[in-house]
């Protein structure tokens, strides 16, 4: 038996992982959420904001990690959307641009009354990372000559009277490494004391901790987080629960708890192994 | 990683055997339930004319003198056999097509848990070429062509690829030939000599580097850490002293202090330093034990998202989102 | 306060009764008044104002106002026009009045940061209620030229701090290459690399060396390669295998030089076989599998990984527990040194990677910066420490005011925020054109 | 020329940024630098694309052992690099329907979003997705508590992963039954020292253990990353480290 668990064939592990992901989301398993301080800190962050507030959203992430941030990102859109905020797209990764444009595509189908350009508008990728953030703190249109329409920034009203981030009343930072959360605290939020929260994925979350609250306003880590802060969305606005794309982050819990499960029970199980083989090892 | 010792090989056929079966159970099963993998369209069409300022603005379709057509993509959920049959909804093949060769490369790539093999390779060969040109023809469009050649050639650029872009030159225009010359001495690293022209920029990436960020760690993660560290260790409220909060302000100071004495280099960890030190690890193992959590939680947040691709797009066993 | 607030409400009564005589219009916002923006290169002005009567958010409101739906304030307007300008020709648009901001009721400032030195400006504000009727404008009481500063004065410590912790690494690397020996503690998870190495040699089976994925021009892979270096020479003594697998081809090349380097100083350099320092793939996963197979075929009896690592870390340490090797890490990437601690036998944390690299190689340099970063380090703590013990005695005590309170504003404000030097000690330190 | 000139650079440019901090008058000249430099990457991305191409043609020349697969790569490089570089596909922009180039190069239903959306996407997503399950049998086979310091990582690991999903509220359901004088209550009559049963369910301590240990580990290795930086930054800033130079 030990020596079978020992050599193991590590396929069945794999299938066992596969399995534990799989059978929740074919159920459509949902579990209740309730709403931690940080979701709330980042709820609040957006919801006090008086309607009609500049909100800087930068898509620092990539399809390889939408799976983890994808939920989250939509979820900020969808409450500044319905706060009525106005919305500055913008990305720092080469593939977060087609991300914004997802965001894009929830305010078309969903909130079709807000206007591009009066209510939300989109800047290109640009290179250079935080030289960018950099930059744009201090000139919107040196780096920005143009929004991603092809119109200058002097033509629409949105950005008529901006010359620099530091006019944005909140930025939003969805982000999945470098440049992301920690260049956005470094070059923007520290020096110009600008109020920003992060949504990040699980790898970073707790590297950022101990920039909150001061140089970061709330923060969202992982999937659990996204769940958390759909959960605080819905109970203020219910309408929203209509939407079943307004609680992904929800449904992908299901296969977390699963799959946590079982993670700590293979390193349980690992670890019987372990010992028990030393001891017999020794004996 | 290899098949040698962890996979006798006559397995490998069994189990990819068994795996081809299953899959063509679900995916039979999914072809008679449901329209699998199909995706459905509706045309739009746009059109233009001029308006006697010279600007090209919408007008009725079938008026206009520059017409074109796009299509939507119509939800599994709002598709009906009334759209299919008065023809409003018809198959787009290039997104039918496209969606089927996107569940085939995630199996490609799936099938390296198997074992390695020339489908896997073969993705992985592609994923390298297709996101590497991807990157470039973004760096063109967002950043060449409005940042650099929009200021050396605007006219050029204004008339071809950024029509609300001003035609006339900036004042100092031509400054920006410095970046323009950089990066072509940049690109002389590809050639087989004269590698050393590409120290140039590269010089320049690494000091503007320097600067910013000596600046950017000294303010956010030095000084506002140092200040964020400073806290009350006796704190009262309403009710007059408050044990719990107390407690967490100790700890938190007592664990970055001690973690900060382990990182120090000029003295040997003996004695009580070597004691504090012991302290320090133990809160960085904690610190590491977190981090190990949120990234897993992570990882399998990336496995959901690419099976209810599978799932819902793909097999329609699930609402796709 | 009280006085203030009565004055107010003298104020207000008199607003409130002549409001009744024009006609549906909400009332107009008060005092506006027009700032330079401190430490700026003169391009931005602060502009400031008290909130109209119809404002919800007016805490001086009375509850008969409140009422009044139609009064509500629903937004501010500021228009500004340029009155003068010295070097540049105003635009038309420049030279009439035009909005340039809509503030939302309850806010009472707002900085333009869109001006230009040189040019002089007059700014003046108006309230518009839900239904769109305006107040009368209020018009700021004088015009305004933004002025730029020499010093930023609000980032003086910043400059301070910036000197200090830098002249500790300038003077500390300067006193190395000048021939000084400075003492670095010796690094546990050296001496766990000498015991994998014999360990190896005692079974006959090589060692794995990967230096991460980094290219060259990495710190990290920098030191990797001086960890390399003493893992060659033990390896050599002991007439251990070796074999470094790259994943960038530069960094065979410099593998190969210090491996070759460190045969020779170890008297056996006929034993070193290039061969055995590779170049894999660029790319990250096709990297792993490559070593991963390796490991499993010739089951190296020591792994060692250190460099810059990403999510393949994880993979590497779980092949070589299973291969049942000795392991040993460095890293200094913070979300990889969880997997590397709960799988290898001996982990260096972080900087603990980089201190071996300098104590390894005695590199002036990398001592020096070493010894500067534990002075820094040491300076924070202190200031942490002094810090916390005021904070600790002001709560203990619930003063509001006197020394401990002075110091710990100065220390969080001044020192550690955006204040500027301030004027604490009581010498004079404004300095001409800081005009805050 | 070789190595002077670029230190120069590399010194006058890292200075500029520097006291265009300080220095309001020298604003300008940072954000010049800077705007350089963004434009700058850019030419880096060209030049990783082409090393990776000459990685790959070198491979396929010499006929090594798996240069199909590179010939793959360069195929897939060439067809997205053409493709989106002459906007295939793309309709112009419809505020200016009269210039044919003006369009959007990732417009939905274009070659090069079709390229994006069935290849990219897919591709690198499930290559990034593996990872879950090398994470399990890491778990299985390599994650050891064989010393007090992995045995804390791995407790810590355990709460942090049950406490980020419903089962940390839902192990402890067995609280509720509890009656409240044995789940609240103030040890041996002291007012200020209240116990709470409750903050021992899993999610509670994650968030503790995020808040008061993590950030204090955090604390201390950010600091240290931060001085770490401004070594290897000053080094450079004075001249004293030319590794970046190269050798000749």
């Amino acid at each position: 038996m030990l020596h079978a668990l020992q050599n193991l064939d590590r396929r069945w592990i794999f299938l066992s992982m596969l399995i534990a992901v799989a059978i929740p989301i074919l159920a459509k398993t949902v579990f209740p959420e309730v709403v931690s301080k940080q979701a709330k800190m980042v709820f609040d962050s957006i919801e006090n904001l008086p309607d009609g507030s500049n909100i800087l959203l930068s898509y620092d992430f990539d399809p390889a990690s939408q799976g983890e941030l994808l939920p989250m990102a939509q979820a900020f859109t969808r409450h500044c959307s319905i706060k009525g905020h106005k919305q500055y797209y913008m990305a720092l990764w080469p593939l977060g641009s087609p991300m914004v444009d997802l965001s894009i595509d929830t305010i078309e189908s969903e909130y079709p009354d807000m206007v591009y350009g009066e209510d939300y508008m989109k800047f290109d990728y640009k290179a250079g990372g935080e030289a960018v953030i950099r930059m744009i703190t201090q000139d919107l249109r040196g780096m920005f000559p143009l929004d991603s329409r092809g119109v200058p920034l002097d033509q629409i009203p949105m950005t008529k009277n901006i010359k620099n981030i530091q006019d944005m009343d909140l930025i939003i930072n969805v982000s999945a490494g470098d440049p992301g959360t920690k260049q956005w605290v470094q070059f923007a939020a520290t020096p110009f004391g600008l109020t920003t929260i992060s949504g990040c994925t699980g790898v970073q979350a707790p590297q950022m901790y101990p920039y909150i609250p001061e140089q970061l306003a709330g923060m969202l880590g992982a999937i659990k987080a996204a769940a958390e802060y759909e959960a605080a969305i819905d109970a203020v606005y219910p309408s929203i629960n209509d939407n079943p794309k307004a609680q992904e982050a929800k449904r992908r819990m299901g296969p977390q708890l699963v799959a946590h499960g079982l993670m700590i029970g293979l390193i349980v199980l690992g670890n019987v192994i372990f010992f028990v083989s030393r001891k017999r090892g020794q004996a | 990683m290899d098949k040698s010792l962890e996979t006798p090989k006559k397995s490998n056929n069994t189990i990819w055997a068994i795996i081809f079966i299953i899959g063509a159970i679900m995916l039979i099963w999914s072809m008679t339930t449901s329209r699998t993998g199909q995706v459905w369209v509706t045309a739009e069409s746009h059109s233009f004319s001029e308006n006697p300022d010279g600007v090209y603005t919408p007008t009725q379709a079938g008026s206009g003198e520059i017409e074109w057509t796009t299509y939507n993509v119509v939800p599994e959920n709002e598709l009906t056999q009334v759209a299919i049959n008065n023809g409003e909804a018809t198959l787009s093949w290039s997104r039918t097509i496209g969606l089927w060769l996107a569940a085939i490369f995630t199996l490609f790539i799936l099938s390296f848990l198997v074992g390695d093999n020339p489908a896997y390779k073969f993705a992985e060969a592609m994923v390298v070429g297709t996101s590497a040109g991807y990157v470039m023809v973004i760096g063109l469009w967002d950043v060449f062509v409005p940042n650099l050649l929009g200021k050396l050639l605007p006219g050029v650029v204004q008339g071809w690829a950024l029509p609300g872009m001003s035609a006339e030159y900036i004042s100092f225009w031509w400054v920006y030939f410095i970046p323009a010359i950089l990066i072509v001495m940049l690109l002389f690293q590809l050639m087989p000599k004269g590698g050393w022209i590409s120290r140039w920029p590269i010089a320049f990436f690494i000091g503007i580097t320097a600067g910013y960020r000596m600046i950017g760690y000294v303010e956010a993660d030095l000084v506002a850490q140092i200040k964020a560290g400073i806290v009350p260790l006796w704190i009262s409220g309403e009710g007059g002293f408050e044990f719990w909060p107390s407690f967490n302000a100790c700890l938190l100071t007592i664990a970055t202090l001690s973690a900060m004495v382990y990182f120090f280099f000029s003295v040997e960890h003996k004695g009580l330093v070597g004691r504090i030190a012991k302290v320090g690890i133990w809160f960085l193992m904690i610190t590491f034990g977190a981090s190990f959590g949120y990234t897993v939680m992570g990882r399998i947040a990336l496995l959901a998202a690419r099976l209810e691709f599978l799932f819902g797009e793909w097999l329609h066993f699930i609402p796709s989102s | 306060m009280r006085k203030c607030a009565s004055f107010y409400i003298c104020i207000l009564a008199t607003l409130a009764f002549t409001s009744v005589s024009i006609a549906q219009a909400p009332e107009p916002p008060s005092n506006l008044v027009v700032v330079d923006t401190p430490d700026d290169a003169g391009n931005s002005v602060d502009l400031t104002w008290t909130l109209s009567p119809n404002d919800v958010f007016n805490t001086l409101l009375s509850d008969e106002q409140a009422t009044d739906a139609n009064l509500i304030v629903a937004s501010y307007a500021i228009s500004r026009i340029t009155v003068d300008a010295i070097g540049v020709t105003i635009s038309d648009e420049d030279s009439n009045w035009r909005v340039v901001s809509e503030p939302a009721p309850g806010e009472v400032n707002w900085t333009d940061r869109s001006l230009h030195l040189g040019c002089t400006y007059n700014y003046r504000i108006h309230a518009v209620d839900t239904a769109g009727n305006t107040s009368t404008w209020d018009v700021a009481e004088s015009t305004v030229s933004p002025v730029m500063q020499m010093f930023n004065m609000s980032k003086a410590w910043l400059a301070i701090f910036m000197l200090l912790f830098g002249g500790f690494v300038a003077y500390f690397i300067n006193h190395a290459r000048s021939g000084k020996k400075l003492w670095v503690r010796k690094i546990a998870g050296l001496e766990a690399i000498d015991e994998a190495v014999g360990r190896a040699t005692e079974m006959g089976r090589p060692v794995l060396f990967v230096a991460g994925i980094q290219d060259i021009n990495e710190i990290q892979t920098l030191a990797g390669l001086t960890v390399l270096s003493r893992v060659a020479k033990t390896a050599a003594e002991y007439g251990a295998q070796i074999e470094v697998p790259t994943c960038r081809s530069l960094v065979m090349a410099a593998a190969r030089e210090t491996v070759e380097a460190a045969y020779l100083s170890a008297g056996v350099p006929e034993a070193y076989q290039p061969d055995r320092i590779h170049y894999l793939t660029d790319e990250q996963f096709a990297f792993v599998a490559g070593v991963t197979g390796y490991m499993v075929r010739e089951e190296p009896a020591a792994c060692i990984y250190m460099g810059g690592f990403y999510a393949e870390s994880l993979i590497l340490a779980e092949t070589g527990n299973y291969i049942g090797a000795i392991q040993v890490a460095g890293t200094a990437m913070p979300s990889q040194l969880p997997f590397f601690v709960a799988a290898c036998d001996y982990t260096l944390i972080g900087e603990e990677f980089f201190a071996a690299s300098a104590y390894l190689s005695g590199d002036p340099l990398q001592i020096g910066s070493l010894k500067g970063q534990d002075y820094g380090k040491f300076m924070s703590v202190l200031i942490l420490v002094f810090g916390i013990f005021l904070a600790t005695i002001i709560s203990m005590s619930h003063s509001e005011e006197g020394a401990s309170v002075t110091a710990l504003d100065y220390m969080k404000n001044n020192m550690l925020g955006d204040e500027g030097l301030g004027s604490f000690g009581g010498g004079d330190t404004d300095i001409e054109g800081d005009d805050s | 020329m070789k190595r002077t000139v670029p230190l120069i650079i590399a010194i006058i440019a890292g200075f500029v940024l520097l006291i265009a901090n300080f220095i309001p008058f020298a604003e300008g000249w940072g954000l010049t630098a800077q705007e350089w430099f963004n434009i700058l990457a850019v030419g880096a991305m060209i030049l990783g694309g082409g090393n990776l191409i000459k990685l790959h043609l070198k491979k396929v020349s010499s006929q090594r052992k798996g240069w199909g697969y590179s010939a793959v790569t360069i195929v897939c490089f060439f067809g997205t690099l053409l493709i989106g570089m002459l906007k295939w596909g793309v309709h112009p922009n419809p505020l200016y329907a009269n210039y044919s180039w003006s369009g959007y190069y990732l417009e939905s239903g274009s070659g090069l979003w079709w390229i994006y959306q069935h290849m990219v996407v897919p591709l690198t997503a499930m290559m990034f997705a593996m990872l879950a399950f090398y994470v399990a049998t890491a778990a299985f086979r390599a994650f050891r508590a064989k010393n007090i310091e992995a045995t804390l990582l791995l407790i810590t690991a355990g709460i942090v992963l049950l406490g980020r999903t419903y089962a940390g509220v839902w192990l402890f359901g067995w609280l509720d039954w509890l009656p409240e004088g044995i789940t609240h209550f103030n040890l041996a009559g002291i007012p200020w020292l209240p116990i709470d049963f409750y903050s021992l369910q899993f999610d509670r301590l994650t968030i503790w253990i995020m808040e008061v240990p993590n950030t204090a580990g955090t604390r201390a290795i950010t600091i240290g990353i931060a001085l770490g930086v401004v070594a290897t930054s000053l080094r450079i800033l004075l001249g004293v480290d030319r590794s970046y130079l190269g050798q000749d």
